[in-house]
């Protein structure tokens, strides 16, 4: 079993808690699993992203030059787009991300408009939820059990954030749907 | 302690593992990328009853290290290059004042301010003493989170068993990274106790002093080879590294820290695709496992040094191979984006394999 | 006959066109313009030589048409020292934060400042350490919860926010001290001629120049630009009053 | 008549400039930069006399001032 | 400037030899066994319209040393031993800043405050880099007053040709010493003009930037592999050493500064006994005369490294010997009363040859 | 019937045998015995720990029969913070000379008096460094000839001599700041209680404390001990004046 | 009756206890101790108060009084 | 050619000076020569001591541990009687050095109350030159010359001190005198 995602977009879109959920519930599955964020540059407001690898056996580097599915949230982190391998996905957040170039080939470009989505449900705040769902319906990591999701989402956000872990699991929800009935 | 799977980072891992050693004094200075050690520390240490305080600088980081060590508490510090490099004259006190303590170095990249992405640059200032005078710390390196955890428990011990500080040389990467880890106690390492020299007030005896200057006819020189022995004991009893896929290679990848991690998948591959390669990580940088690089320079005829620098270790290399066998070196020097990937490094020891590189020890 | 508008405010000819890397609402970019201003005013930008410091504007250089050092964290009063020294006709000027001039860099300050160096000190008082997320500083007020203060400053543990430009006016050395800040126009005002004063105060040699200013870090104070000018009304003027501190009217080697 | 121009790729919606203008000329608008900030918008160009406190506080000197 | 021949002290002909090398900049703060050189440059730089300062501490001076540096001018510091540790910091951003200027370790012993008796425990600090990141700084080590003299003036020449930082390793006993030396202008260096890169304002030109911190894609790999470029020059170009009676040896001396001088004269009585005894005396401790030793280790059998400490330079022989020789070592680390005696180290040359010493890279 | 002479006068309990290896007249000697003194009164020999500097006072472990550490230059202020903080109940006191403090170690004395941390600073300023022959000090008088002030102390060149007393109390964080010297029994006198007095505000928890003795250095200064001991009365007393600076009557944590 | 014992071996010669001892009892002998120095010795015993000024200002500690 | 002497005495008997001297004298001969002083611990009034060699040859180390010739000039240096060789030449300034400890063998041992000589001369400034003179006549390193004696007392005591040369010439030469006298 292996696993491997790159999730970029702009501080404060919630980029690093997608990334931490997966591992997350990886590590629940009793699979190895590495999380790594960029901490680039010392300061703020810039890009953020992580790299997510699940696996049975050791993992090596934590740090990847090509992944196999990649997320970009925002336009500013439209360069990540090189991330993706030959064959891989791509998911753009439609939203924000109006243009972008890929010269890699055979990627499987997927676009929703997630922040759109988010607001349409009345709640910003879940956008990545929305899009974290929607990777996991296209891209199925694990066998997704709502318990175990929901189990993840304490582990990372802590009892005194509990109260959101529902809208977020519906959100995740939403978005893992779409993300199923995408025919790739 | 309750042993527990927690999902944190490197950086958490080492502040996790310092309480559960017995830390209960923390002194250090703010510095990207191990600021998460001082944060953690600054909510966690006054509920186990402990004191964290952030020092002034790193230069009175070490000294108020120093202070507390001396009166036999356990008591850590954290920083990063240019962080560690002020501290270079307190850690020679602490060596010369036989001082036990924890020192992590969560490296960046240099020289000078540099950059915060992981590298391995600080080797040399970590295993030749970067300060003044003849002496040593020992220095341990992870390559994962669980060994962050591991490591810093035994740095303690180790510590307080040579009476000597003890490096723990991670870098960003390891500080950085989230992966599952287990609090477990790894085997505790026996220690004499500290009331026959800590300072602690000279009730019902005469007065101590721990102190470093030896201004009597040969008194240094008998105190520098007292210390000497101290480090040819470490040699002895604690050197550490781990083989990996070492079974009748024909060229040895040797790698620590985050290069070693990312050298493993590159070896695995080679191993799969036929090729008899294998790695050998240090896990103690210093004591140096010289004698077991020996050995294997007697079989194989190939070594391959992958390092986040621009060369360091790779002599250490040298020496343990002595001119038995030709010394590769692959070094991928610090900044954004040239952490090397495990394709890169499965290159490397193909072309090496292929005579396409050159031996960096003809002179 | 139509009245063509002219540009009454633009950015400083001294400064380049770079946008700048702060947080949004941070003062940094406040104090960089009015620093930009006065280099621009004096004329002074071909021997103008910046030295900055290790936080959030360690990018000076990118931002300023001069010459530009960057100095280790804390030890830019050094750096400057030598500078001047070297270069006596030059006009040096520092940019520090208050984790880098109030904490590592005391001794630097102290000690140049008590020499009478010659050359003009921008202190950036924020209250935390902005550039590695914003950890208690030696300036951050008591109560104030930071990264590493996470009960709130408690003197008893972290001792008392410590006045810098009172004790840089209490040494003999130091020529024209002033604190302001740029957290609302009649302050920032003020702040800009505060500014000037310690730039005019090098040319005529009078010897070592320091204007503290109280600014935002929104980002790490986690308010809105907004609440961080108010904050700053509310409870950093009041610790640490504005207004010029020293002003000595003949220099020493008169 | 007075003006000012807000540079819409400078501007990263901190809003001090709406908060110090005297006369409510400024507001937060509804498109985002390449940054993924709420540009800010001269609105109510009557009413400004060019005091350039707007510009004054603006961090990320986004704010040019005509009169 | 008229040649004379001169009696003075080390520390002595150190500062006015920076003072004839057109150094007119000094910043640093006192320190046994070096603070002549303060001293004497208080008084003389004034008077060639200079400026001497003393710092408020060594952290100050190093950073002093960059800012004068940064404006192109020819500047100097000195200390020693724990002075040295503190400077680590600021040396590391000048290697990153590529700034020249010539720093001064008159060395004592230690760790810590040891001692201020002559010492070269100070080696790896010196030739390792003590500060953090891949950096290398030149290294000369004279072993003669009349050297302290010529290796000054060499220094500024070569910080300027490389621009980079410049150690002169001495000790306690070649800083403290008298003996005539001449006041002669060693073979000037060539090094490329300053104009474009010092800072001095910005007159009819953008401005400039002197700064260490990369933070671009690649930019500070790249910036790393320059500098390293730089030191590969460095190897080729300028890698100096002493031969003295290496016709045909079966046991070469490896020894520097002091430790060579006090070994020659060892040298010249075994060879007046009829033993075919030779020293190498490293000049430049960085860039590392391997090569040499390289050639002669594949002749002779027997290397015997002495130093003023318990282990430090044997590690670069052993580097070069790789394993085709013997290396052996005979160190007195430091401390009153431990400078070793021509008769001793006589005798070790005696004893290695009769093979009653342990060779130390058969690990 | 003969009365029988009791001893009204002799060395401290809590001192060891060693003779001193200070210069003749040395104002060293003298404060070392006032310390001694002092923890004799208190009767604190067995929770004493105290902390050397580098100095001429470095072997304080030599004279003084409690236990000490050695610390680095400068650097006391850091050791005494932390060893303070690990044993509350110890009595901590540092030993610096003015090169020590007030040069090297300056950030340090400042940031401990400003965390307010409860310990004793004896804080000898001889206007020079002692220990390695006589150099200039930031304490060194104006005009005052050293090993690297040749020409004597020029505030243009050197700045001006810094008065740490002054800057101590100035630090909310400080609870007692006093002046000594120890040139004439009067002085001396004084200067014994307030040694006493500081380190019954650390046992009391008072918080910081802090005594500035001005002190004879006669084998740098160049004079007889005698002439030294006028020296301080008619140059240094005038610069640096000699009493209580402050004193809090409450601790900070009531 | 008061009297003051000075450690020859202690002294250092530098004449503090001489300068302010109120009744000139203390001055420099002729003997020398075994680190070369002329140490003082005590005369004039009648005039002694014991008042302790001499060893309150001695560095050495050199000086006992005895009352 | 080759010579050593070792001098030891308090601080202020200037027996550095005298090494200094010597050496001078053997620059402006020109020979090798090598004055190492000591300067074992950071603080004053204790011991000084210095070697001076002299050679036509390269010198190696100018530090000795046994000295064909020692001048001890006070009773807190005579520990360093230990530094004569076997055979050597051992002066002791007896006006202070009232007793002493000599270990090796065959040591010609002088003793001379270099003090009391020049109190009798009426200067106790010149009881080193007196010192100095002795050692001279007693262990000739070179030929004395008064011309070249006076430059290299001009080298080291400097113009400041020049009006003191002539009494310590003088005093060289009686000290000088006695030394030729000396039978070993
Ligand atoms: C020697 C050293 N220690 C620590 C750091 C890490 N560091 C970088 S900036 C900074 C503090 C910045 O705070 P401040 O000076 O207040 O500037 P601000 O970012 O708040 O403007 C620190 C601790 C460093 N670069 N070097
Ligand atoms: C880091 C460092 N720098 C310099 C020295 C050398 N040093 C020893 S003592 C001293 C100064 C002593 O002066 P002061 O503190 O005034 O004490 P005093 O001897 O005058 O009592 C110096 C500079 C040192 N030991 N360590
Ligand atoms: S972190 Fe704070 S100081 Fe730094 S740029 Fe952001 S707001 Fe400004
Ligand atoms: S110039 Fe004045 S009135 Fe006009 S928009 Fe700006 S602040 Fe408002
Ligand atoms: S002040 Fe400047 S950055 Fe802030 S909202 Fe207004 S225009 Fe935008
Ligand atoms: S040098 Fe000065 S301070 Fe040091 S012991 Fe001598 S007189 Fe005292
Ligand atoms: S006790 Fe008083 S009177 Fe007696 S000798 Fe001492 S100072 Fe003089
Ligand atoms: S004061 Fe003490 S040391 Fe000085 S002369 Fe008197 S007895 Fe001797
Ligand atoms: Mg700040
Ligand atoms: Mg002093």
């Amino acid at each position: 079993m292996y696993y491997e995602v790159f999730i970029a977009g702009a501080g404060g879109q919630g980029v690093l808690l997608m990334g931490n959920i997966i591992s997350y519930y990886a590590m629940l599955n009793d699979l190895n699993t590495t999380f790594m964020p960029s901490y680039g540059v010392e300061m703020r407001g810039g890009m953020t992203h992580c790299t997510v690898i699940i696996s049975d056996e050791e993992i090596g580097s934590p740090v990847l030059q090509e992944v196999d599915n990649v997320v970009i949230m925002s336009p500013f982190a439209s360069q990540f787009t090189t991330m993706v391998k030959n064959g891989g996905i791509l998911i753009l957040n439609s939203s924000l991300v109006k243009s972008h170039q890929c010269e890699k080939e055979n990627v499987t470009i997927l676009k929703q408009p997630f922040n759109d989505l988010a607001l349409k449900a009345g709640n910003s705040k879940i956008t990545n939820m929305i899009a974290l769902g929607y990777l996991w319906g296209v891209t199925k990591p694990l066998p997704f059990d709502e318990k175990l999701l929901q189990q993840a989402m304490l582990g990372i956000l802590g009892e005194s954030k509990k109260k959101f872990i529902p809208s977020n699991i519906e959100a995740f929800i939403e978005g893992y749907q779409l993300g199923e009935r995408e025919k790739i | 302690m309750e042993e527990k799977k927690i999902f944190e980072k490197g950086n958490i891992a080492i502040a996790m593992a310092a309480i559960a050693a017995g830390c209960k004094y923390y002194f250090g200075y703010p510095i990207t990328p191990q600021s998460d050690i001082p944060e953690y520390l600054s909510r966690e240490l006054p509920r186990v009853g402990g004191v964290f305080l952030q020092s002034e600088s790193e230069v009175a980081a070490i000294n108020m290290l120093l202070g507390a060590a001396a009166t036999g508490a356990r008591v850590m510090t954290s920083s990063s290059g240019p962080g560690i490099s002020l501290m270079q004259e307190g850690i020679s006190y602490m060596a010369g004042d036989e001082l036990p303590a924890v020192i992590v170095n969560v490296s960046r990249s240099g020289p000078g301010l540099g950059g915060i992405s992981p590298s391995q640059g600080d080797y040399f200032q970590a295993t030749r003493g970067g300060g003044h005078g003849d002496y040593r710390t020992m220095v341990l390196a992870p390559h994962s989170v669980q060994e962050m955890w591991d490591f810093t428990i035994m740095a303690f011990d180790l510590a307080d068993k040579y009476r000597n500080p003890v490096i723990i040389l991670a870098d960003g990467m390891l500080g950085q990274m989230k992966e599952p880890f287990v609090t477990r106690m790894p085997e505790p390492i026996p220690y004499p106790p500290k009331d026959s020299w800590a300072l602690t007030g000279a009730k019902g005896r005469p007065g101590r002093v721990i102190k470093s200057l030896y201004l009597g006819h040969l008194e240094l020189e008998k105190h520098v080879w007292k210390l000497n022995e101290k480090y040819e004991r470490m040699k002895k009893e604690d050197t550490r590294w781990e083989e990996y896929m070492l079974d009748d290679p024909e060229i040895v990848v040797v790698a620590f820290g985050s290069a070693a991690r990312i050298a493993k998948t590159a070896v695995k591959v080679a191993r799969q695709e036929g090729y008899r390669v294998g790695l050998l990580r240090p896990i103690t940088l210093f004591p140096y496992p010289y004698k077991r690089i020996r050995e294997l320079s007697e079989k194989v005829e190939k070594f391959l040094t992958v390092e986040l620098n621009a060369g360091q270790m790779v002599e250490d290399v040298m020496i343990g191979v002595g001119a038995r066998s030709k010394v590769y070196f692959y070094g991928r020097p610090n900044g954004v984006g040239s952490l090397p990937t495990p394709e890169e490094i499965y290159n490397e020891i193909i072309k090496t394999l292929k005579n396409e590189k050159v031996p960096v020890n003809e002179f | 006959m139509a009245e063509i508008a002219r540009k009454v405010f633009s950015k400083p000819k001294s400064m380049k066109d770079k946008p700048f890397h702060f947080c949004p609402g941070c003062h940094h970019g406040i104090v960089h313009r009015l620093v930009g201003e006065a280099i621009d005013t004096l004329g002074i930008r071909e021997k103008t030589i910046g030295v900055a410091s290790v936080g959030c504007s360690v990018f000076l250089y990118d931002y300023f048409d001069v010459d530009v050092l960057e100095a280790p964290h804390g030890r830019a009063p050094a750096e400057a020292t030598a500078i001047k020294r070297v270069l006596p006709d030059s006009v040096v000027f520092i940019y520090q934060g208050d984790g880098d001039l109030a904490a590592i860099g005391t001794a630097e300050i102290i000690h140049a400042a008590n020499r009478g160096e010659n050359f003009t000190v921008i202190f950036i008082n924020n209250a935390n350490y902005g550039m590695t997320g914003g950890q208690m500083a030696p300036t951050t007020l008591l109560g104030m919860k930071t990264a590493t203060s996470p009960y709130g400053r408690d003197f008893r543990r972290e001792g008392y926010p410590i006045k810098m430009s009172e004790i840089i006016a209490q040494l003999e050395g130091s020529a024209f001290v002033a604190r302001g800040a740029v957290n609302k126009p009649a302050n920032l005002n003020k702040t800009k001629k505060y500014i000037l004063k310690a730039f005019e105060y090098q040319i005529k040699g009078m010897g070592f120049s320091f204007v503290e200013v109280l600014s935002a870090c929104p980002t790490d104070w986690g308010m809105t630009p907004v609440e961080a000018c108010e904050f700053i009304e509310r409870e950093m003027i009041p610790y640490y009053p504005l207004g010029i501190l020293k002003e000595k009217k003949v220099p020493d080697h008169l | 008549m007075p003006y000012i121009v807000i540079n819409p790729e400078l501007c990263k919606e901190c809003e001090l400039c709406i908060k110090y203008c005297p006369y409510d000329c400024i507001k937060i608008g509804d498109e985002i930069n390449s940054k993924g900030y709420r540009f800010a918008i001269f609105v109510n160009p009557e009413k400004c006399p060019g005091c350039a406190l707007c510009a004054m506080m603006c961090p990320e000197m986004a704010i040019e001032v005509y009169k």
